[in-house]
């Protein structure tokens, strides 16, 4: 038997108009589905980006000793910004330490009113790449020459925000993926459902000979249809929702540092469309298979 | 070129269809199936079409014994089969025509050829007019008329009709009588199973009845009723 | 008791089922509906049942107007018709007594009746032993003969049967037609559409001949053709 | 014609048993989405309590001047107290105030090394009610006698924590809305299909003289049931859940004030039963009704 991409095509099609309301159903499912999916994915990624840009913030500070000579202090910031685990060194001289103490306690001048501008010791902030290397950076500090006393790195304040940071990550992700879960079985109920209202059809189709590729292949190319429409619709839906967001963000959120490049558009389309196509086509595959045995 | 040997059919745990029924009807041959009903005709014409399997005894069609078809097969057996359903079995979503058509589709001919034969055997059953129309919008007799028109349409060796003339009026029933035969001259087997009274007596053929699951009569030219 | 006042049925655009009708049938009358396939017998009948509406003209049934009957009393007018449908129209997820006592039970009548009343009307048509099954686990006529017991059961004074012998056999055809004359003798309106030529030439009732859409003849002891 | 609840019951449960398949569809979709809103509902809850509990930290600090009598800071602390938008109030003495400094800076010693005892004021550290007081709460200070240049709240920090902490809760509200109309959508779309697929029946049932409500009554029982029973299994896992992340976050995240009282496990109970259940019996009514028309 010759196959005919054609006939099917033509097949499934013609089912989608004459089982109307059972495809509208169908692709509505899908696109409610698909779109919260996609929202949850959305979501995950924006969060994921501004945890990563708030750990970024995580700084050592190291204080020089108050006699420390400037030649000395220039090398070690040299040596300290080739650590692989440094993401950016920050010199703070005296001076600009006094000024940051003073603006610290701006609220209540009485703190620095009696003291003269260079109390406090320079020191060098550094930015690490990822705050889980805050320890090994601090023993190589040590190993420059920092007394231990003279590193500060609110070590309790990382050892949560990673904890923290690292449950709302995976929280994220076992959500999603349980939106996953859930789209695929309420897709695949749904596409049951409608072939379950045809297995008639089906058992007729067997009995006059047809093979179970010819009875399957307009159905799944109907789910694949149907999969692929509710998919693109929801695609869109969330990809307008994210660019609205993250337009609203930028205005009502300043200080958060959320983008459109967090996210890369296409490739949230791909996965989502992929996966509505390849619900349909499996939901369609597996159900039909259920009827086919006549 | 169907052959029952010593065939048993239980349905469920206790209902005795068919009874050791045994029989030969040759390559050619056109042969009537009567009986009471719930005698069995159509349980014998879904074991034919392996759309159930006997409980004991063995079926073969064509020398194969049905049981040892693997089931990626049973497309290719019964496409080998013509059958008029007792309840019809029309596909909904497609028009008269497309139904015919459909029985021509599963076997991969040529879209010309379905295109050419279609049209000319509904006109055989006189369904010209109600070719575009669905199997709902169809009265009884013309949805029976469609699934003869499917019976036909891909001209296979073996034809069987269940009840084939339950929604026709008598003088559709003749002619289809007289198509019957007609098909049956050209070589085609015909099996038809019918409490039609009137066209069992008429064609004189071979007529096989059931009782109960069993086979009561066997004559070569026999009448619906024994000894008429 | 049923009068069909200058009916014209047109299906979709331009298929005309009936075309100007006048018919009437008066109360504990009995009467057979014949002719050709498609000629429009079941549309007379789904008309009766205000299962669809004319296109023109007007259908009385006791003397009511049947558009002019609100939605919500439909049923109600249902309920004085027992119908025998030519597809049976059978509830799937029901067994044979279940399907049989649903007719009683839409008119709320008590249990205890309905309990008493459905193995009887089994027995009658007899399907004692089958009424436990499924609709798909009964023959042809077995399912027929449900769909008979179903019109029967709540005797109601209009009774009206399609092609009820299309799937059975000659004796039980005659044992249904005596059935029918009986009920009819108890005061009940009868009409049957058939094509079953035996039946209508052995009872002598009257009989109604539809031919495309119009009544051709309207014999009171007629045959199924003109002048047998 | 009497109506005869224990009929319709049978004919529901008996349907329900008949169309096995189709009511394990329906169970499971309901069960899945009330899962999911259960599960948003729990976590809106959690989250507006932890957010609430955050709020409740932002305290203003009030420095007396450094001449200020301990009877005269009584008497303020007293008045203070009885502010209505004030939560607690805490009197910071000159000698905790350095303890606390010292605690502060204690990874850099070099800050406090050659101050004096004294030389932080003593203070009230305020705990507001709701944090958006803190202006009038600072004014009705000012007036107290204290200076503008003494109070010392974290203005910018409490805007901006009250507007973050405003879209989160909106968020999830949003979020939680979205998955009730999704859910409401999809149970309602399978009731339909499997409704649809029976319409036939329903249709039979109009032409041998039953009402509509006696072909109704038992579609809606049947929805009922399987709303109810979605309902119930997804309830229990939800509130399942929600026991085992309670106690797990009291071990693993002691510092996040988590507990399971936060939410009324009674109240999310018979939120959730409640939707199923009528979701159930309006799907199935709405989608009976469209093949009524016999
Ligand atoms: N699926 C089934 N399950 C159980 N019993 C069945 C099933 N199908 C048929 N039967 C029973 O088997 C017997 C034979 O049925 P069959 O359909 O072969 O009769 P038939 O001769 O075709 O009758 P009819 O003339 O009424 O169509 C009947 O008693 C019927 O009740
Ligand atoms: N729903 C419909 N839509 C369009 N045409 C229809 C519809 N139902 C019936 N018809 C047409 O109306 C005509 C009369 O149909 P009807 O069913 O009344 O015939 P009938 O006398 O019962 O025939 P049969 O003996 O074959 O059952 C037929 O030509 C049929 O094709
Ligand atoms: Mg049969
Ligand atoms: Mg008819």
């Amino acid at each position: 038997m010759k196959f005919n991409p054609r006939f099917f095509v033509r097949e499934a099609l013609k089912n989608v108009r004459l089982n109307l309301l059972m495809s509208i159903t169908a692709v509505t499912t899908t696109f409610i589905c698909i779109l919260v999916l996609g929202a949850a994915i959305l979501i995950s990624a924006h969060v994921s980006s501004l945890i990563s840009s708030v750990r970024q913030d995580v700084t050592i500070s190291a204080f020089f000793p108050q006699d420390a000579s400037q030649k000395k202090m220039d090398s070690v910031r040299n040596s300290v910004e080739n650590y692989p685990q440094v993401g950016s060194v920050k010199f703070v001289s005296k001076q600009q330490a006094y000024e940051n103490f003073k603006k610290r306690f701006k609220d209540n001048p009485q703190v620095y009113q009696d003291l003269g501008s260079d109390f406090l010791p320079a020191s060098l902030e550094i930015k690490l790449k990822n705050p889980k290397d805050a320890g090994v950076v601090a023993r190589k500090l040590e190993s420059e020459g920092f007394a231990p006393k003279d590193l500060s790195y609110p070590q309790q304040t990382i050892n949560r925000l990673n904890r923290v940071t690292d449950y709302i990550v995976w929280g994220l992700r076992g959500a999603t993926a349980l939106f996953l879960a859930a789209s695929v079985l309420l897709i695949s109920n749904t596409i049951r459902l409608s072939i379950f209202a045809r297995r008639k059809e089906i058992e007729v189709m067997k009995l006059v000979g047809a093979s179970d590729s010819f009875v399957r292949t307009p159905f799944v190319i109907e789910g694949l249809v149907q999969g692929l429409v509710g998919a693109v619709i929801a695609a869109i839906a969330v990809i307008w929702a994210n660019s609205l967001f993250v337009e609203w963000a930028h205005n009502a959120l300043p200080f958060f540092p959320i983008s459109g490049s967090d996210v890369s558009i296409l490739y949230v389309l791909a996965v989502l469309v992929g996966l509505g196509a390849m619900i349909g086509v499996l939901g369609s595959y597996l159900s039909v298979r259920r009827f086919l045995r006549v | 070129m169907i052959r029952f040997d010593n065939v048993t059919k239980v349905y469920g745990r206790d209902t005795v269809a068919l009874e050791r029924v045994n029989l030969e009807i040759g390559e050619g041959e056109f042969a009537f199936l009567v009986g009471a009903s719930g005698s069995g005709k159509s349980t014998v014409v879904r074991l034919i079409l392996k759309e159930t399997e006997p409980s004991a005894g063995a079926v073969y069609v064509g020398g194969t014994r049905l049981s040892s078809i693997p089931r990626r097969k049973i497309p290719q057996h019964r496409r080998n089969i013509g059958c008029v359903f007792q309840d019809f079995k029309l596909l909904p979503n497609k028009t008269a025509a497309e139904n015919v058509a459909y029985a021509m589709e599963v076997t991969g001919q040529r879209r010309r050829s379905i295109r050419a034969k279609v049209p000319q055997i509904l006109e055989l059953v006189g369904l010209s007019e109600k070719r575009d129309r669905y199997p709902e919008e169809l009265s009884g007799g013309e949805q029976q008329r469609v699934s003869i028109a499917r019976a036909f349409v891909s001209q296979p060796p073996i034809l069987i009709a269940d009840e084939p003339t339950g929604n026709l009026d008598p003088d559709t029933s003749v002619s289809l009588m007289q198509l019957l035969e007609r098909i049956n001259r050209i070589g085609t087997t015909v099996l038809v199973a019918t409490h039609d009274r009137d066209m069992v007596n008429e064609m004189r053929r071979r007529v096989i009845a059931l009782d109960r699951g069993r086979i009561v009569r066997d004559e070569v030219k026999g009448a619906y009723a024994g000894e008429v």
